[in-house]
């Protein structure tokens, strides 16, 4: 049953994301992307990670898609579908994805997928995996935690000076 | 056979939540049309059956019997995609709510960033249904949608942190337990008004429905729908009241828990404390002119962020403190 | 609207920087122009760039048919002017043509007159209030002020038989004296309103949304406001203290007492107080007509055709929209040379442009709503 | 609103000042006007009349080449001081040697009284623009142009306003017929006009 569903979920997110890629209209592409996610969070509700897939949807479907949508609807789509979408970069693509596969390989080759690796702490035990979550990130990944909220901090900074700058000009 | 007999009684109940949904939202439609009209001074339906009790279903039949336009130059599937994609959060979250002790669909440890996730999604078919229309007054409509319902999302979000932090879990029935002595109103009145205003906007209810000012952009997002389709985001607005006010009666209100005094079963106390919420906002809608969007921008963010920030570190400061 | 702006602001395509003007088509079938009145805005993000009426979709050319019919005919033709405040209408004809002859117009008809007048003037501040409250969202209010109409219309129908377009007056005088039950029914209309004004302030007048929406929106200064020779309760709401029931009394108004309210900023929510004080002031008016009635006949002796003498005329009165005034041509027959209308709502909606610009689109709304405009009129 | 509206309660007695005064003094309605226009512009005022003598219906006959520097002249004036421009239309009279009379209908809300001003021109002669002087004369100008045919030079956007932008005539001259087609003429509009 559970593989059943992990098949039906990984399928259709390559299955979205291939769509995704080559459609010529940025909306349908961005609404693609959007599916993408939601079967994300299907595999990760699925690998028991439930709070992760809430936040999956919650942030990236509910958000910031949201808000890629919102700029895309501003511009002239219709003029962006006859513009031309190809780069005429194949080659270097190829290479690009080759490099990509052979460093997947040297740090996932030796992971047997067919069990999945145990994690630290165990599935049910606790209420919900809030806690855990919780308690992983404010101990063994503080300091990760705090560098990224800090770099968020940052973008958010810089975001609003490049914008106010933006309306005074 | 476990399983399929799982199945089948969450399909039993999917089944009685759904429809059950859907004919109290019609008649929530028709309560709220009688009591704005006698807020003014009119009777409001009075000629289908008693009363005009079977408007609602008088209403129904015309929409589905109604011609369904597809703008010319819109783009078909996501215009026909958007009204379902509204409607479809909007009944999916109900598979979390707790109406009673016992009846509820299913029980999840996240339930309330489940609800909270889910009904994100809403916004997507409020964008979508305003990009394909192809028309100005509905894009307009939609980027204000978009923009109000992700900002008070925010605020919704962080609002319900405080009654949690109290609770100390995000499964619902386990918070409505948590307050069977005091409810949470009393220990988060900030977070409270927070959420109740957050929520207004959410469902895009006067004083915020701005997303659809008729009087400025004709009806928003959903000016080019007609027949069912539009029917289908008039569900939605309702179900999603229904949704907010059974989560702000839940983190605030004991949820289906009464007073022990006063024997009543535990779904007669969801039903009132919801007629009461729902009371309030067609009130509100009676009484209320409409904010103007950068007013209701400014005061989410500047005046409602930063009380609902204050509410968290004051809880969780008291909490270490007291318990 | 901040946010829109700056997004609007990305760049459309990768050759062309800068951003696209949105236009948008306001009418002529829009639920808040009031009529068939259409308007192009340019917008950048939410903000008005610049603004064009496009009006005359309700032009029938009354003035051209005032040219080729008889004074007292034309009577009824000023009613489908301002439909609002037909008496009001009339008002201005009647005593524009009188201003030609040396009548001796009875008091009572005068009295009448004037409170007939306020009556309208009470009709149309309400429906004004009505439609402009239900742009901004406060649909109660609406409702509300409907019912106060139609208790006006009801005392209109008593006297006249007519309820939107009553040819109330006659050259001379009235046709003839109103019924004593239209006298009674007055004087419960009168005592039983300012209560009722006092309602829809409560719902608005100290309401934060209804502040925030009005004030310190669409203001226009008073040298701007008689540039655009706006007139009526928009120059008082900017401060100029001129009523032409003052300034230029016609009917019973030399003998009434009352107040013309002025605002100080200019803005949407002081032209909201003038006219809610007007409405108060209406009322006083109509209790003084009703305690100073005098009796007697309503109507002068009148020659049998109206044949003014050769020479042109402008009279104007005080509209509840601001000054409608006729400007008539006589050649000595039966029919007036030239009759011009001087319609208060076309240069009303003149300085909508000036109003506008700078302002949300929301807003631009709300300014329709407060210059208070009567497409019949305008476009005549 | 201020307390002042309250206090501000004058009671009216008796009829209105200005006819009182007009019967007094036996000069013609407008003289003082006259006078204030005459200092600045000799012979400007080229006639001047007033229907009944009645002080509200002073009228002055001003050149077409003279209106705006007049009208600017009694704007700005204290003694005249007329800041609004009340309203701006025109009559036909199809046998006179100059056919149109353009009317100045000035109103000054400091000293509460009116004043006429009007031009004499012929047909298809253009006037000069007052929407320098008074912004309210830009619609109104349109309107004339719309309805009588005269052009306004330097207006800022000489459209029609009341009439469709392709109607064929001026409906408000004399010569426009009342029943008919007459010289209704109208064109499908392009897309281009339309502005489409």
């Amino acid at each position: 049953m559970e593989l059943y569903f992990f098949y039906m979920f990984a399928g259709g997110m390559i299955l979205t994301s291939l769509l995704m890629i080559t459609r010529a209209n940025v909306i349908h592409a961005a609404l693609l992307l959007v599916l993408t996610f939601f079967f994300l969070a299907g595999v990760f509700v699925l690998a028991g990670a439930e709070f992760l897939a809430a936040v999956q949807i919650l942030l990236y479907a509910g958000g910031i898609m949201v808000l890629y949508l919102f700029s895309i609807m501003l511009m002239n789509v219709e003029v962006a579908v006859r513009m031309r979408q190809w780069h005429r970069q194949g080659a270097v693509v190829l290479v690009a994805a080759v490099l990509l596969g052979l460093e997947i390989w040297a740090v996932l080759g030796d992971v047997e997928f067919a069990k999945p690796k145990q994690w630290e702490w165990s599935l049910g035990a606790t209420p919900g995996n809030v806690e855990a979550l919780g308690a992983v990130l404010y101990t063994k990944f503080l300091f990760p935690f705090e560098v990224a909220s800090i770099l968020l901090l940052a973008a958010m900074i810089g975001a609003i000076v490049l914008a106010k700058r933006r309306i005074e000009r | 056979m476990d399983m399929a007999l799982e199945i089948a009684v969450a399909a039993i109940k999917i089944f009685i939540v759904v429809n059950v949904v859907q004919l109290v939202v019609a008649y929530t439609i028709y309560v709220e049309r009688k009591v704005i009209a006698h807020a003014q001074m009119r009777l409001g339906p009075m000629r289908v059956g008693w009363h005009g009790l079977l408007q609602p279903i008088a209403d129904g039949l015309k929409l589905f019997l109604k011609e369904d336009i597809i703008p010319d130059k819109s783009d078909r599937i996501v215009f026909v995609l958007a009204p379902v994609m509204v409607l479809v959060p909007a009944l999916v979250v109900y598979a979390v709510l707790p109406f009673s002790a016992t009846f509820y669909i299913t029980q999840i440890n996240i339930g309330l960033f489940f609800i909270l996730a889910i009904s994100s999604l809403g916004v997507f078919g409020i964008v979508m249904a305003g990009w394909a229309s192809n028309s100005k007054y509905s894009l307009l409509g939609a980027l204000r949608s978009a923009a109000q319902m992700l900002s008070y999302e925010i605020f919704l979000g962080f609002s319900v942190i405080g009654p949690l932090m109290l609770a100390g879990s995000m499964n619902l029935q386990e918070i409505v337990h948590a307050q069977s002595d005091v409810w949470f109103v009393f220990y988060q009145p900030i977070a409270f008004i927070v959420f109740f205003i957050a929520a207004m906007a959410e469902t895009n209810r006067a004083p915020f429905d701005l997303p659809e000012a008729e009087t400025e952009l004709v009806a928003g997002f959903h000016t080019e729908y007609s027949g069912m389709k539009f029917a289908f985001f008039f569900l939605a607005e309702y179900a999603n009241m229904f949704v907010v006010s059974t989560v702000g009666i839940v983190l605030f209100f004991g949820g289906w828990d009464g007073p022990d005094f006063i024997p009543l079963p535990g779904f007669v106390w969801y039903v009132l404390k919801l007629s009461v919420f729902m009371f309030v906002f067609i009130w509100l809608r009676a009484t209320l002119p409409r904010y103007r969007y950068d007013q209701l921008m400014r005061v989410g963010w500047k005046f409602m962020f930063p009380l609902v920030m204050i509410n968290i570190f004051l809880t969780g400061f008291l909490k270490y403190l007291f318990l | 609207m901040v946010g829109v702006a700056n997004v609007s602001r990305i760049e459309q395509q990768s050759t062309v920087h800068g951003t696209e003007e949105l236009v948008i088509n306001m009418g002529p079938q829009h639920p808040s122009t009031h009529g068939v009145l259409r308007v192009i805005l340019k917008l950048d993000g939410e903000t008005v760039n610049d603004l064009d009426c496009d009006i005359g979709y309700l032009h029938r050319g009354t003035e051209k048919i005032g040219e080729n019919i008889t004074y007292t005919m034309f009577i009824p033709y000023t009613d489908r002017l301002d439909y609002i405040a037909a008496p009001s209408n009339n008002l201005a004809w009647v005593t524009a043509v009188e201003k030609f002859f040396d009548w001796e117009i009875p008091m009572r008809a005068q009295y009448i007159r004037s409170m007939v007048g306020e009556l309208s003037r009470i009709a149309s501040h309400l429906l004004w209030l009505a439609t402009h409250a239900l742009d901004i969202g406060a649909m109660t209010v609406f409702l509300w002020c409907f019912r106060e109409r139609e208790m006006v219309l009801d005392l209109f129908e008593t006297a006249f038989g007519g309820r939107l377009t009553v040819n109330a007056f006659r050259l001379g005088g009235l046709h003839e004296d109103v019924p004593d039950k239209f006298l009674q029914l007055t004087q419960e209309f009168a005592d039983l309103f300012p209560s009722r004004i006092d309602d829809y302030e409560t719902l608005l007048t100290n309401n934060r949304i209804w502040l925030q929406r009005t004030r310190d929106v669409g203001i226009i200064s008073a040298e701007d406001a008689m540039d655009l020779g706006l007139t009526g309760p928009i120059i008082r709401g900017s401060g100029v203290r001129w009523d032409l029931r003052r300034a230029k009394p016609y009917a019973a108004y030399p003998y009434l007492d009352f107040v013309v309210p002025v605002g100080e900023n200019g803005d949407i929510y002081d032209r909201y107080l003038v006219r809610i004080e007007e409405l108060r002031q209406s009322t006083r008016i109509i209790q003084q007509c009703l305690e100073q009635l005098p009796g007697g006949p309503v109507t002068c002796k009148t020659p049998r055709t109206i044949k003014p003498p050769e020479g042109e005329i402008y009279h104007s009165i005080e509209n509840p929209k601001g000054e409608f005034g006729f400007y008539i041509v006589s050649d000595g027959t039966t029919t007036p040379y030239r009759v011009r209308i001087r319609p208060p709502s076309f240069i009303n909606l003149g300085g909508l442009k000036k109003l506008c610009v700078g302002q949300l689109v929301a807003d631009v709304v709300a300014i329709i709503g407060s210059i208070d405009i009567v497409l019949g009129e305008c476009d005549r | 609103m201020s307390d002042e509206a309250v206090e501000n309660s004058e009671q009216t007695d008796g009829a209105p000042e200005s006819e009182e005064s007009a019967e007094e003094v036996k000069t013609p309605p407008g003289e003082d006007l006259k006078e204030v226009v005459e200092s600045a512009f000799p012979g400007a005022v080229l006639e001047q009349s007033a229907y009944q003598d009645d002080e509200d219906e002073a009228t002055f006959v001003v050149g077409f080449d003279a209106i705006v520097a007049v009208a600017t002249h009694l704007r700005d004036h204290g003694d005249s001081h007329f800041e609004l421009l009340t309203d701006l239309t025109a009559t036909h009279y199809p046998e006179a040697e100059n056919p149109f009379e353009v009317l100045y209908h000035l109103y000054s809300i400091e000293h509460n009284r009116r004043l006429r001003l009007k031009v004499r021109i012929k047909d298809g002669q253009s006037m000069p623009t007052v929407s320098g002087i008074w912004s309210s004369a830009d619609w109104m100008e349109r309107e004339v142009y719309d309805l009588f045919g005269i052009e306004f030079e330097d207006h800022p956007d000489l459209r029609r306003i009341l009439l469709p932008d392709n109607w064929g005539s001026h409906p408000m001259r004399k010569d426009y017929p009342l029943e008919g087609r007459g010289e209704r003429i109208y064109t499908k509009p392009t897309r281009k006009e339309i502005g489409d």
